[in-house]
């Protein structure tokens, strides 16, 4: 017999948890289960609720490459992983506390990320001998006492779905499908989260479906009860929340807070904002949102390929656009050239990078860090653009009002380097009111004699940005080298000497604030520099360290091109410095070209992010020599 | 804009022109310098938007906004600003190389999406600017630099390609007819969505009179079918006629002029310009000039700016404020 | 090549097969398997090389060589084996993404050169492996990730777009129908040159039941227009006839079967594959499949290693020292 | 009344000098006129007679952008310099000795560069008002004292060459063409150049146009009698035979270099040449080369851009052909995309960058070096290929041999960076015996069971070449990442890892000879480290320092990555290290970075070639601070 549906909110209270109930500072979950088993919507959904909920939190999705890899097997394994506090939560977490696998597959692909003492949640239904053999275990772990160490909870979560919805005039299959909701009610339980808002969000989503939404809110609940009722779950937990600054939060994942920012940077300079794209993992989501707000009059250009795309935003802000392009590491290199002829033509560009495992094809869903010296140096003569990077995922709002301001006030092209990590991971945000954001206000070159279009601002160095449309500013830019201040095509070698240390110059002298070190205790000898998104991993082990009473210094760069003016004197300032990457030492290789110091680079292409025990050791084996 | 009507030389830039000499570009140039002021569009509301080769060099020498891209990518640059500013006139310039070679991708997508572009293809039939290598148009056989024992590739027939790629104006012209030249660029003008112009162009140096049959005065005559809509499609010696499902060329003298199809360039039906584009590939005896099709079909940027326009209107402007503080939110105090 | 006769189990590789249930994908591969052994041609011999997107998995399961090589450029590399390879039998996997958005030009400039290619385009409108955004061929409006507001491209007619780019062989087939799909194979197999294959291919996940219309028992008899050399071009319920210079479908009931268009594959004259290409665009109420076109015309490869045979037979092979004492030289003691 | 073709050779002697004969041990002519006035032909034909005759020798052609430029203006002169002598030559020379110039246009390009006392010959009937006017001349310089520093000719080189061919047939215009052909005479004369091959040359050259043929010959002649009939040369000019080591020579440059040395690779390595390039400038010449000597078996195809040349290059190696692709700056970034499949393929090609001035079209006929960094980074990902590069015209075959060995022995992109200095200019070369080249033998992957596509050599690291065809082995392939001899898909973290580390490794652990030092005196504490097409202007400016007593030393790398092995050593042995280079400072930038050494580097990016001046006053600098 079906529940009564709930008239709106009912907190965990109300529904009367009468368990014993502990506190705990922190958790980290992680839902694994097959691709098509809902695990991403599961997690995001336990993530609204818990932000509500006012915990810090962050989170890492981890998907296949494929659309639907084959069922049961380790390929298809999808997985949702986040960490909550209440304390400043810094990245996902290192080893989950508890592993929620809804099949053998998601058991086996995930069982060497957990330590010790770990709590797993298991559907035992899906252990089948079939199962249990498709991914190679030859007895079945829920029996044959391999799984010891872990405090496991072996739950029938398929029949118990299907048995809640028995009365439903649904087919098992559709039944079943909602064992992903029974799941998630019994980790609601567990943690105490609040019920109302996925409750809402389901009655939105399946609004012209009622019995799938029945079906749902049937087993959200029935997973609830379970956990309230059963013998098998003896104690819930309760985590505070977390001390944050005051104001209205949301989660945000890095490709939104990017959209977001971008809109906001049109806003703000009153430009149109034009995306020319092409889709790419980890990139497309960012075309995918920005395609959804066509009221801020966005337009959004599905390009036929990566260099249209660029040529597109190129031509956009030639027009008096905020040109924009975004892509991941193989849509860059096919945009070099393109890049190239912005930089000659030194008109406003901004191109967002969003890294993913290479090189090549490489690992698509995976994060890495290796498109630096790529954004750098990747295109013939010599062509500098800007290039920054956000932190974390929220950073990525800030980073492209940054991108704007830097790309609009110096008519330069400028790199964002995200990278799939901050990209699809999520945090919660504190919505900034719009009237606090940079004013990005641009001038255009007026009407006027004699207009030379590349009569430098002797402060920025900037040229006018001439735009169509303009009476009496009409002329010709191109790819070919220009005269100094004419524009007009030079074939002068002193001209040309000295456009090329123009053209350096100006971005050298792009004015980005200065770099800032967290050294609370004013002795740390090693000091850790990070840049783009391991600053969460590096915070997070400097904190231990400095927890475990090691003095440690922490900087991160948000600009990589040109590098902060005071950087020579930090790194001068401390005996080591360590530079953790997700590559071979590329900024590594960009500090120690510059200011010759003999940086430590710790380096791992896993295409993960960092763990903040790895790092924690790494700083450990510097810092004790 | 300004009352006085512009003339010619208000479209004649300060650069000096540096073609070869006899370069059939000059003519193009001169041709389109005339032909600006009839838009009555301001200057600073033209842009020409070239990619590289010697045809390229095209925008330098007008006295309008102009870029001189990279090679073959003219049109992505062009289809950003065309979409981002329906208010400006956009012209490309590009050459067989830089359209059909390096550039086909971009060309055949800004055709099928009808980007309001004029597309003038200066096809000389040869790359002009690197000295001498065949291009996608040149005649399977030719020796060039590239090709010493003669090119093996089959050429493109440019109007075939652009008509399999859904263009709804294409057309072809000769550097050396004014008068006919103006005609097409003015048509193209008129037309909504992108407009294709191949434009036969002579390059004395790499390929001298790769275009004497359709320029001689004693075989032009005969060589150029002469296409006018709700006219006979007919040289000064031939005409064409139906010939089952396909189209034929005969003597004029065999047929009576009743015979001849008649031009309908706002046929919907892309198969008939197509088989007017198969009368003549590489061999030049009978080449059809004119206006292959001109059909009506919204253009892209219009499209891009209404979709936006209609959801403003339906939903309002967006308003920042909303837009961050939408979605699932809460308040920590 | 073994004596025994290689079986479809020998065309199977050892790796998963990792298409999302349902998938059209999976019944081309198994079709694909089980045709291979007709060709009577060594594993070894046999390359299969792909682009980027979910087709372009294809050749991970195949017990032959292969390359899941990079988005769009398949043909460049498949071209490059062919030439310098004639002795291989080279397939090209590819995805309506792949084939017609990044990498159109490249397949456009393999189907005019004739390069020695069975390229097998599975086009499911979409963009499978990136989650769903529409693609060249997605019909207009399609509301996707990329276009909540729906797509406003004219889409492109793959067979169109290939005959415009003088192509040999042009044909269509359905994922599901593996007969027609082998009994295309097979002609593609046999033709000199460049082979292009459109396959409807259903994506379940993000475009499903495209071509539900050319599937399901009860419509497809009417929607498939069957093209058979030799044979009247007709479906169950219609037929072709000539309607004036152009094409009409008209229904079997109104005219006698005298009156149907007979179907040429062989016409030289691609207006007729194109006339042919253009009786379905985005709707499928009378799809044309079965080969387009099949012409006769020498292979890229061929013709390029003729000419380097012909040059030695003619000079005899190249002399390295001949060559590097070859032109001005000088003797210092 | 035309003088009586002469019959066989007939060298300086027989036509007996009269006039008195000086000895100089070099001089550096430089030929300069219209585009259309032959200034390019002039100059080849000077320099075959010139190498014939045993002095050494380097040129430097110089023309512009356009194809044809307005005639008599500025932006259309071309021109070609060369300098011989009686002793080793290395470069074409700072300043001309001699200018030509056909018009005042070329006189007003071409002066600056000339030292005081240098002689010029100018055809004095082309300084007519309207051809002064067109340049900016407001007086005659001939006339107006302002080249008094100078010694002037003023010859009527037009007048005379017309009124010598009155007697042909010729119109006046076609008549004039002839002038350049009066000009080489004369400086045949002056130089006591042989007239055979000339003669020959042109005897060919017009086999079929007896016309133009004789008016060439006659203008030739007439050329050659003014200089030794009229008063205004008084003196002529003997340069001994440079002592050079026996053999027999060719001129040669460094396109024609590269191109021979290709063929080469192929013979010696039993593979199928394939080119796949599209054209552009100064690369494509290459192409035209290697398309003319199809009976090697070589394949050029010129393909629809830079992307599908590569990739077709990439499917031919993967066939087992030398798959090679040849361009320049803006086609490298085009190609970077397949590079990066080439890396993670593991499959030999060759990469040709023949650079010019950039960023974007840049000075597509002037030369720079400032790709480096674009060849190291320009791709996504860790992406490691191998880069070498040729130091002068000739050094082109045997580097092309080089990345030959390298590509093939180690599965790997290898570049080769030219530059457009080394790509047009030419010198004299001894030719090799094809035994004495390297012998460049490839094992492809037999037929055999469970082949492992990524099973690596222990030695080299690399892995099988495994070419279709090969019964047995069929294995697919692809630019997702890889497991670990298998090959198959693999997105594990640690494979990952491993397999971006283990490319990085194989390409750092090339083999490659160890840098030498010229350090003559052992005593200098200035190196001066160069790479590329410096190494002639640089070792000019070293020579000319030692000789004026100076101590310093000089080496010159080759290979770019992975460096010699005992750099490090080198550059720790010099206390001061200078390194030129026509960029901002990339190899620089390289060498920092790896081994902390604070270079001092020294740039120009002029798109022309160092001066020895210029490099001996930038040493001087250091050696004295
Ligand atoms: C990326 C790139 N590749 C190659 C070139 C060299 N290039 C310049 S123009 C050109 C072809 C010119 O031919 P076409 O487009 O027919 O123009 P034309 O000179 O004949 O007018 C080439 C290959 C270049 N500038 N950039
Ligand atoms: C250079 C580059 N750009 C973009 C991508 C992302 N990408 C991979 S497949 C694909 C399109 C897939 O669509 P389609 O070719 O139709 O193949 P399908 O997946 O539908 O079979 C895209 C955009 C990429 N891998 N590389
Ligand atoms: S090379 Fe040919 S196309 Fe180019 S400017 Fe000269 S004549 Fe014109
Ligand atoms: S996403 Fe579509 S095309 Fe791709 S594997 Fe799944 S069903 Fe097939
Ligand atoms: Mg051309
Ligand atoms: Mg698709």
């Amino acid at each position: 017999m079906p529940l009564p549906l709930v008239k709106g909110g009912q907190s965990e209270q109300d529904k009367g948890v009468t368990k014993p109930v502990l506190s705990l500072d922190q958790v980290t979950i992680r839902f694994a289960g097959d691709s098509g088993d809902g695990m991403q919507l599961t997690g995001d959904r336990f993530t609204m609720d818990t932000a509500s909920l006012g915990n810090d939190l962050s989170t890492l999705p981890n998907y296949p490459a494929e659309i639907r890899a084959p069922q049961g097997t380790i390929l298809g394994v999808s997985s949702f992983q986040l960490h909550f506090a209440d304390h400043h939560v810094q990245t996902p977490g290192d080893a989950p506390d508890v592993l929620v696998a809804m099949n053998p597959a998601a058991l086996k692909a995930n069982i060497k990320d957990l330590a010790r003492g770990a709590t797993i949640i298991v559907d035992k239904d899906e252990f089948t001998t079939r199962n249990l053999s498709k991914v190679g275990y030859e007895t079945n772990p829920l029996e044959d006492g391999s799984l010891e160490s872990y405090k496991v909870h072996g739950v029938a979560l398929t029949s118990l779905t299907v048995a809640a919805l028995a009365s439903l005039a649904l087919s098992r299959k559709d039944a079943e499908r909602s064992k992903n909701m029974f799941a998630l009610g019994l980790l609601t339980w567990m943690y105490h989260r609040p019920t109302e808002s996925t409750e809402n969000f389901l009655k939105t989503k399946f609004a012209k479906k009622p019995e799938i939404l029945e079906a749902n809110l049937l087993a959200y609940r029935t997973g609830w009860n379970y956990g309230e009722t059963t013998e098998d779950f003896s104690v819930s937990y309760e985590i505070a929340k977390a001390k944050m600054p005051a104001g209205k939060y949301k989660n945000i994942s890095g490709n939104s807070a990017m959209a977001y920012g971008l809109i906001a940077a049109a806003e703000r300079s009153g430009l149109k904002l034009f995306l020319g794209s092409y889709p790419i993992t980890p990139a497309s989501d960012i075309l995918h949102e920005l395609s959804k707000h066509k009221k801020f009059g966005v337009i959004t250009f599905q390009a036929e390929d990566e260099i249209a795309a660029i040529g597109s935003a190129l031509g956009a802000s030639y027009g008096g656009a905020l040109g924009i392009t975004t892509t991941s590491g193989p849509g860059v290199a096919l945009k070099s050239e393109m890049i190239g002829l912005a930089v000659m033509l030194e008109l406003p560009l901004i191109i967002i990078d969003v890294q993913r495992g290479g090189p090549s094809t490489g690992l698509p869903t995976k994060t890495e860090q290796a498109d630096l010296l790529q954004a750098m140096f990747g295109r013939n003569g010599e062509s500098p653009v800007a290039v920054i990077a956000p932190s974390h995922a929220s950073d990525c709002f800030a980073i492209a009002l940054e991108a704007a301001r830097i790309a609009t006030t110096y008519r330069v092209p400028v790199f964002i380097l995200s990278d799939g990590y901050i990209a699809n991971g999520s945090e919660p945000w504190k919505i900034p009111s719009v009237d606090s954001l940079p004013d990005l206000h641009v001038d255009f070159a007026q009407s006027q004699e004699d207009f030379l279009p590349y009569l430098r601002d002797p402060k920025t160095l900037a040229r006018p940005w001439a735009i169509p449309g303009t009476k009496g500013i009409e002329h010709r830019i191109g790819g070919l080298e220009k005269a100094d201040k004419t524009g007009e095509i030079s074939y002068e070698p002193a001209n040309h000497d000295f456009m090329v240390r123009t053209r350096a110059a100006k971005v050298a002298g792009i004015d980005v604030p200065d770099l800032e070190v967290e050294d609370p205790s004013g002795e740390a000898t090693v000091l850790v520099l990070g840049w783009g998104s391991t600053y969460g991993p590096i915070s997070a082990a400097m904190e231990s360290l400095r927890a475990n009473g090691e003095n440690v210094a922490q900087a991160h760069l948000r600009y990589l091109n040109p590098f902060p003016k005071n950087l020579g004197e930090v790194l001068k300032k401390y005996p080591k410095v360590i530079v953790p990457e997700m590559n071979l030492g590329q900024l590594a290789l960009l500090l120690r070209a510059q200011f010759l110091k003999d940086v430590i680079s710790f380096n791992q292409v896993r295409g993960l992010p960092f763990t903040t025990a790895e790092l924690m050791e790494a700083t450990m084996k510097v810092i004790h020599v | 804009m300004s009352d006085v009507a512009l003339t010619k030389k208000d479209f004649t830039s300060d650069q000096e022109v540096r073609w070869c000499p006899g370069c059939g570009d000059y003519s193009i140039l001169s041709t389109m310098q005339a032909f600006l002021p009839e838009l009555g569009i301001a200057r600073e509301n033209i842009v020409f938007i070239s990619g590289i080769g010697c045809s390229s060099r095209f925008p330098y020498y007008l006295e309008t906004f102009g870029m001189h891209s990279i090679h073959g990518r003219a049109p992505t640059i062009a289809s950003g600003l065309a979409i981002s500013r329906p208010d400006l006139t956009v012209f490309v310039i590009t050459g067989d190389g830089d359209a059909l070679s390096i550039g086909g991708n971009h060309l055949i997508h800004s055709l099928r999406r009808n980007v309001e572009l004029k597309i003038l293809l200066f096809n000389n039939r040869i790359y002009g600017l690197t000295k001498g290598q065949y291009s996608p148009t040149s005649e399977q056989g030719k020796i060039t630099k590239s090709t010493p024992l003669g090119s093996l590739d089959t050429p493109f027939n440019p109007v075939s390609l652009a008509i399999g790629a859904e263009a709804t104006f294409v057309a072809r012209t000769v550097d050396s007819d004014r008068k006919h030249l103006t005609e097409v660029l003015r048509a193209a003008a008129a037309h909504k969505g992108s407009a294709l112009i191949e434009i036969f162009q002579n390059c004395p140096i790499f390929n001298d009179g790769a275009f004497d049959i359709v320029k001689d005065g004693d075989t032009k005559g005969a060589a150029l079918l002469q296409m006018v809509h709700g006219q006979a499609i007919k040289s000064e010696t031939h005409g064409l006629v139906h010939d089952g499902a396909s189209l034929k060329v005969v003597e004029l003298s065999t047929v009576s002029e009743s015979d001849l199809v008649i031009h309908d360039a706002h046929n919907e039906d892309p198969s008939y310009a197509f088989a007017l584009s198969r009368l003549s590939a590489s061999e030049l005896d009978h080449v059809p000039v004119g206006i292959f099709r001109d059909i009506s079909r919204p253009g892209y940027g219009e499209l891009v700016n209404n979709q936006v326009a209609e959801i403003i209107s339906k939903q309002g402007a967006g308003d920042l404020t909303a837009l961050l503080n939408g979605g699932d939110t809460w308040e920590v105090e």
